[in-house]
């Protein structure tokens, strides 16, 4: 039986989790940030996999179908507005959306 | 039937509800009806409820409206306990209460805030009600938290002379001490014992408390405190002649019958705790005789028709502390009723006098009133004579069972009996002083009077308090169930002597004073022309005093620290925290970017710092 | 496991929203009509509010293994399906006049509801996640819906991309913290996190639990808008049409709160020091903050933006409490406090939107000014919404609040109770600036005049002031159920 | 395969970054695919077939094309590289860096105390299917109504 340490597999889920926050937290592209949501919430379901090859369990493995679903469904959902603001501001720039403050 | 206790506060609160939310704008011909009418049905149901409590014999009667909430161990909730004390004090509260306010609809009648008098008036009624009838400390300090807003309301309800504003204020800041010490009190009760109910308080109290402890001498005090402060008994007893500032029918209502022996009532109704602090329980009994003592003496000096009624009101309140403290707790009870007849009588008939006078209260600017008078002399009459305990007259009895009840006292006892002998002595002078200068001797009167002022509603009332106040005596008070395990019941057995000094001390007080005042035997000039006499009168006249020292002692530095502090540092504090909060404000608001990236920094920052912290920890 | 006839009946409720959105979404197919979209969606909600009232009594059953039906999940069913209904009712004389297509809204707020639904009931991680996500997904649609409208002037694209990403980054935070859990336990049901780190031969460590709570905590605390990750909210709430800001403020926080109830109960994870020392933290954070924001603000959505981020606060305050004090008075709290802020904050923003339509929005605090003398009912409800959000006697806030502090005092938790007080004596500052504003004699010019009120919103409002004064003045009743229920947390 | 782990390992983490710094969008998304199909391959390494297919086909297959579909319609090419060159500076990087290090430390610090070997058990379509169908089947119910909120949500913000 092969082995694998689980603190690999959960770092390497860490790892993409955090390249998903730094290009959330630094591109202003909003196609961008959608795209570092997408890898931030892939990075979770490999967390899930990885937990649930720990415990030999098909849980995990739900729970990452979920995810996909969720995934999918944030993706349809953002390139809408983005269509929408791109109508509205010609720009993919999300420093335009900076109108409400205080 | 006894399930309608709930009716008892809600129809005068409905009538308060009705003249405050037309705004004060009611004619007086439905206003009037209105404000003595709801207290005419809570009287009717009272006196159902008590025939019927009476009747069945029951030593108490318990009936919840509604639990407001009832959160852990705090659950207050409109529940009300009927028992002989409670019983006597809803009759007398909704009974004299009705007759004053009947009184009132004439008295008040040229008033053109008429509604608003009356809105108040039984706003007063019901959270006093609510006050004796409660069975826990929540409906207990509400109700005496509102007789102290309606009070200090009614006090200063010709609000446009700025001294009965003043009046207003001193009544209110000064037994504000004495709530807050009882407020602390209730607290120090509730946290010690864990329940709010006052049935269950005391029982607690006395299974977990040894005689004498701390807990009790402590939570006693907190109480006398409170007791003290709307009672008007030393040392808080300053405020009382103040308030009668207010329009007469205020005075009889508040500030004789019912609200001012509301600290009598609280001592009664928590008997067990002081019973278990005999020390503080003597205390009473001291505080009662000194303050009877040096209000007695004050009383004597006054000239202001109202305030030697108030100094009297103050030193009967005193022979009730007086029995509290030497636990004659149905005498004191006992008392507290006739007292509520005989000096609301009193009050009333000076309210005719004084309006028959046009506003004149300077007994030296009366005199010889019997025959322009009559009902008032007839009223002051009786009124006087039970006052100063005239055999078989309402005061009489009541005095002396206290005076017993005190004599029964061991050690201390013929001490006190013999202070209250005294003060029963000078109540005969004051009294009669009065009486004679009022109706008597010769007419300083300026304005012509052609004749007093009337009418059924202000004659009726006046006529049944007469009665009440000659036959109270004979009225049996229902409290033994209530006091039953506390009261020294073994009757001593008093020798004709005593009796007899009783008797004859408060007539040679009228005598003393016929000869003063009335066949001029006895010169007050010549008495007076010593200069020991006038500084002693004078002593007297400023009620000994207490004004002056509790200016100089807390008014003067307050106004003096409010002087140097006219830049206001107490205001800066607050100021400075306003300020603090708008630079806190201003700071946290920059952090509201509308940048998008900014908050999902701030974001992963939170997440950031949680986890960290999470790890560090 | 399978599911049983039982089952069915217990998912009654849940069916029953599900069915509403088909069958608003099946009208909307044959034919396009807002009224009966309106209509449908409305009659779904109140048939399954009242279904799950039936089904309330003796219920406990876990059904499947990821939603557990008991009586204070269908407790907060009914609460749920019928603020969902408020709101829809008060959604319609909103959206009555834009120009776009208009029936979607109620599918979107069909499906929130079923979201919502889901969260109440949910005792493990799918059930949650999905359900958190069925109304994130409905908000977003709901927040950008006027988006189209040229006369909308508010921002509802900013307010929807915003909380989109922001939520979006929020779920992968919270999904990874409940990786990490998974990882630990090797169940996705909330299950007690403590036996495992003692003795377990798999155990991952303290460490690591305490990471993936925190990481949950944070995903958490940003849906309810908890210091420091309620950044959001302000700008969210502003630039959204009305009926969705109520969405998000009512219900979005009460199902979510719910969900935090449960896995703090299930997970015992105030046992880590660490965890209820951030917990403590971010409840001061979030009443003072919240407090602050609103302090000297003008626009009246955001400051309710922020006083929401303070209620949160003092919530969490009776959560951290029921792992100190006896028996279950912080749960009570929270359910209790829960209840009373949905009535307020719903009433709050119903009158809102009630003087607002799609086409202008009155969330200006000076909008307000003088309403006293054009509707004073109307004035009256809302002032009576904002004492009750101050904590004034015989209002069902300060029996909320009453409550809380109980909880508290139970609990002994003295420093957070005293950042409860100093944060309602600043609240009282800008609740009674509202209060003050509209007993202001109105401007000649006035904003608004719409003297027309839709008489089903008007109703609402009502009954929101009825529930308010009744459960200020008697909410005995209602305490007695909610210790009922709290049992069975 | 455990050296196959490893491997996609390393090619997931470094397209992913190589994502983040990208100026020019459809390069991107490229690398963007590739990052799941390492993914995916770690998937398959830790016995998960099904995932590890859904993770290409859904993710890399329709997920991206989505995305490849918006960019073309927005006409995001090459002009929009510069643009994303001056946005893109070192500077920006300093904040999210920080964090993310921090973060990373974390998990880092927590997870290097583990000591665990995991075995790998393979869990195919099988067993998945029996859990979906199984005590499942509400998930894949209400995972359907969450679509129809995307599906109705974005219909709405998509249309003219």
């Amino acid at each position: 039986m092969e082995t694998i340490p689980v603190e690999h597999g959960l770092i390497l889920a860490g790892i993409l989790f955090c390249l998903g926050l730094i290009g959330v937290l630094t591109r202003r592209n909003i196609v961008f940030v959608l795209m570092s949501l997408e890898v931030m919430l892939n990075a979770s379901g490999l967390a899930f996999i990885v937990a649930a090859t720990r415990w030999g369990h098909a849980e995990g493995q739900v729970m990452f179908l979920m995810i996909l679903t969720l995934a999918a469904a944030e993706v349809a959902v953002g390139l809408g507005l983005i269509i929408q603001m791109f109508r509205r501001y010609q720009t993919v720039d999300i420093s335009v959306l900076s109108e409400m403050k205080g | 039937m006894l399930e309608l206790i709930w009716l008892l506060p809600t129809f005068p609160l409905l009538g308060f509800l009705a003249l405050v939310l037309t705004g004060g704008t009611l004619p007086k011909q439905i206003a009037g009806p209105i404000g003595a009418g709801s207290i005419g049905l809570s009287f009717a149901v009272a006196a159902l409820i008590a025939m019927e409590f009476i009747g069945s014999g029951e030593d108490y009667f318990v009936y919840e409206a509604w639990t407001w909430m009832s959160v852990g161990s705090f659950s207050p909730g409109f529940t009300f306990y009927l028992d002989g004390l409670s019983t006597v004090m809803m009759l007398v509260i909704t009974g004299v209460g009705f007759l004053i306010h009947l009184y009132a609809t004439g008295y008040m009648a040229d008033d053109p805030s008429f509604a608003r008098f009356f809105s108040y008036m039984n706003l007063f009624v019901a959270a006093m009600l609510m006050l004796v009838l409660g069975d826990n400390l929540v409906l207990l300090y509400l109700g005496w938290e509102g007789v102290g807003l309606c009070s200090y309301l009614l006090i200063g309800f010709w609000y446009t002379n700025p001294a009965n504003g003043y009046a207003a204020r001193k009544a209110f800041v000064v037994t504000r001490i004495g709530d807050t010490s009882m407020a602390i009190g209730l607290f120090l009760l509730f946290a010690q014992l864990g329940t709010l109910n006052i049935q269950d308080l005391m029982h607690a109290a006395e299974g977990e408390w040894e005689v004498g402890s701390g807990y009790a001498v402590a939570a006693a005090l907190l109480l006398l405190g409170g007791a003290v402060g709307k009672s008007a008994q030393l040392p808080l007893q300053t405020w009382l002649p103040d308030a009668m500032a207010g329009p007469t029918p205020i005075s009889a209502l508040i500030h004789a019958a019912t609200m001012v022996t509301a600290g009598v009532y609280l001592i009664a109704r928590t008997h067990i705790l002081f019973e278990l602090a005999p020390s503080v329980q003597l205390l009473v009994a001291w505080i009662g005789l000194a303050t009877l003592l040096i209000s007695g003496f004050t009383a004597m000096t006054q000239s202001d028709i109202k305030r030697v009624l108030a100094y009297s009101t103050v030193s009967q309140i005193g022979y009730m502390f007086l029995g509290l403290g030497v636990g004659a707790w149905s005498a004191s009870v006992f008392h507290l009723m006739t007292h509520a007849f005989f000096k609301a009588l009193l009050f009333l008939a000076s309210g005719t006098v004084i309006l028959s006078l046009h506003h004149e209260q300077n007994i030296f600017k009366m005199g010889a009133l019997r025959k322009v008078l009559p009902v008032s002399f007839a009223s002051f009459l009786i009124g006087s004579l039970a006052l100063t305990a005239f055999p078989f007259t309402s005061g009489y009895f009541s005095k002396d069972e206290i005076l017993l009840g005190a004599l029964a006292v061991e050690g201390v006892g013929t001490w006190l009996w013999l202070g209250g002998l005294i003060g029963a002595f000078f109540t005969g002078i004051y009294t009669f002083r009065l009486f004679f200068i009022v109706f008597f001797g010769e007419s300083n009167v300026k304005h012509h009077v052609d004749k007093e002022v009337g009418g059924w509603h202000m004659n009726g009332p006046l006529i049944i308090l007469m009665i009440l106040a000659l036959v109270g005596g004979f009225i049996h008070v229902p409290v033994e169930a209530v006091f039953s395990h506390g009261e020294a019941h073994d009757e001593h057995h008093v020798s004709g002597l005593i009796h007899g000094i009783m008797i004859a001390v408060p007539l040679i007080g009228i005598g003393i004073s016929y000869l003063f005042f009335m066949s001029k035997t006895f010169s007050v000039e010549k008495l007076m022309a010593s200069g020991m006499a006038q500084s002693l009168h004078k002593f007297w006249l400023g009620g000994w005093g207490f004004d002056t020292l509790y200016n100089t002692l807390f008014v003067n530095p307050f106004l003096f620290l409010a002087r140097i502090n006219r830049k206001d540092l107490i205001d800066r504090f607050y100021a400075l925290i306003v300020a603090l909060s708008q630079a806190a404000n201003g700071m946290i608001v920059r952090t509201q970017t509308g940048s998008l990236r900014w908050y999902a920094l701030t974001l992963v920052a939170g997440l950031v710092f949680i986890v960290t912290l999470g790890a560090l920890l | 496991m399978t599911i049983t006839a039982a089952d069915i009946y217990l998912l009654l409720p849940l069916l029953l929203v599900t069915g509403t959105v088909v069958v608003a979404m099946t009208a909307i197919g044959i034919k396009r009509d807002y009224t009966s979209a309106a209509i449908i969606t409305i009659t779904g909600l109140l048939l399954s509010a009242i279904a799950a009232a039936v089904l309330m009594p003796g219920t406990n059953q876990q059904v499947t293994p990821l939603l557990i039906i008991d009586q204070y999940s269908l407790f907060f069913t009914v609460v749920t399906c019928a603020s969902a209904m408020f709101i829809a009712i008060l959604s319609y004389p909103y959206l009555l006049a834009l120009d776009d297509n208009r029936e979607e809204y109620y599918l979107l707020l069909g499906v929130a509801s079923v979201g919502a639904v889901v969260m109440v009931s949910s005792n493990h991680f799918v059930s949650a996640i999905l359900g958190l996500e069925t109304m994130s997904m409905s908000l977003y649609g709901m927040v950008a819906y006027t988006v189209h409208s040229k006369s909308a002037a508010q921002h509802p694209l900013e307010a929807s991309v915003k909380y989109l990403v922001l939520s979006a980054a929020a779920s992968g935070i919270l999904l990874f913290g409940m990786a990490l859990v998974y990882a630990q336990t090797g169940t996705l049901a909330f299950s007690s996190l403590i036996d495992l780190s003692d003795s377990s031969p798999g155990d991952l460590g303290n460490g690591f639990t305490v990471l993936a709570l925190l990481m949950i905590t944070a995903g958490i605390g940003f849906k309810l808008s908890l210091a420091p990750f309620h950044i959001w909210t302000p700008d969210v709430y502003e630039g959204s049409p009305l009926p969705a800001t109520t969405y998000l403020a009512t219900i979005g926080k009460v199902a979510m709160f719910v969900i935090l109830l449960r896995f703090m109960e299930a997970s015992e994870a105030l046992a880590f020091e660490g965890i209820l020392t951030v917990l403590s933290l971010i409840a001061v954070a979030s009443i003072l903050a919240g407090n602050l924001l609103a302090l000297m603000q003008e626009n009246l959505k955001r400051l309710l933006a922020y006083s929401s981020i303070a209620h949160m606060g003092y919530i969490l305050i009776a959560i951290i409490a029921s792992y100190y004090a006896e028996g279950r008075i912080g749960i009570e709290a929270v359910t209790f406090y829960l209840l009373a802020y949905l009535i307020m904050s719903l009433g709050t923003f119903g009158v809102a939107s009630m003087v607002s339509d799609s086409s202008k929005e009155y969330d200006s605090v000076d909008d307000y000014k003088g309403l006293f003398w054009r509707q004073p009912v109307l004035a009256a409800i809302f002032t009576a919404m904002m004492l009750s959000l101050a904590g004034i006697p015989l209002t069902v806030g300060f029996i909320g609040k009453f409550y809380l502090f109980f909880a508290g005092v139970e609990g002994a938790l003295w420093m957070l109770l005293a950042a409860m007080v100093i944060g309602s004596g600043i609240g009282l500052y800008y609740y009674l600036r509202v209060i003050y504003r509209m007993l202001e004699p109105a401007p000649e010019s006035g904003a608004f005049n719409r003297s027309e009120q839709t008489a089903s919103a008007f109703a609402v409002v009502s009954v929101l002031f009825v529930l308010l004064l009744v459960l200020g003045v008697y909410p005995a009743p209602v305490i007695d159920l909610i210790e009922a229920i709290s049992a069975y947390i | 395969m455990i050296t196959l782990f490893y491997l996609a390992g390393a090619i997931a983490v470094i397209s992913t970054a190589a994502v983040i710094v990208q100026t020019n969008i459809v390069h991107a998304l490229l690398y963007l695919i590739l990052s799941l199909l390492a993914v995916a391959v770690v998937f398959y390494v830790l016995g998960a077939p099904f995932a590890a297919a859904l993770e290409a086909i859904v993710y890399a297959g329709a997920i991206l094309v989505l995305f490849l579909f918006v960019i073309m319609m927005l006409n995001l090419g090459q002009h929009t590289r510069d643009q994303e060159r001056s946005w893109l500076s070192a500077r920006m990087f300093v904040a999210p860096g920080i964090m993310s290090a921090l973060l990373l430390g974390q998990f880092l610090n927590v997870m290097s105390q583990i000591d665990q070997d995991m075995t790998i058990t393979r869990v195919g379509v099988m067993e998945v299917s029996a859990l979906l169908f199984g005590p499942y089947v509400l998930a894949v119910e209400l995972a359907s109504i969450l679509l129809l909120a995307g599906l109705v949500s974005a219909y709405h913000l998509a249309k003219k």
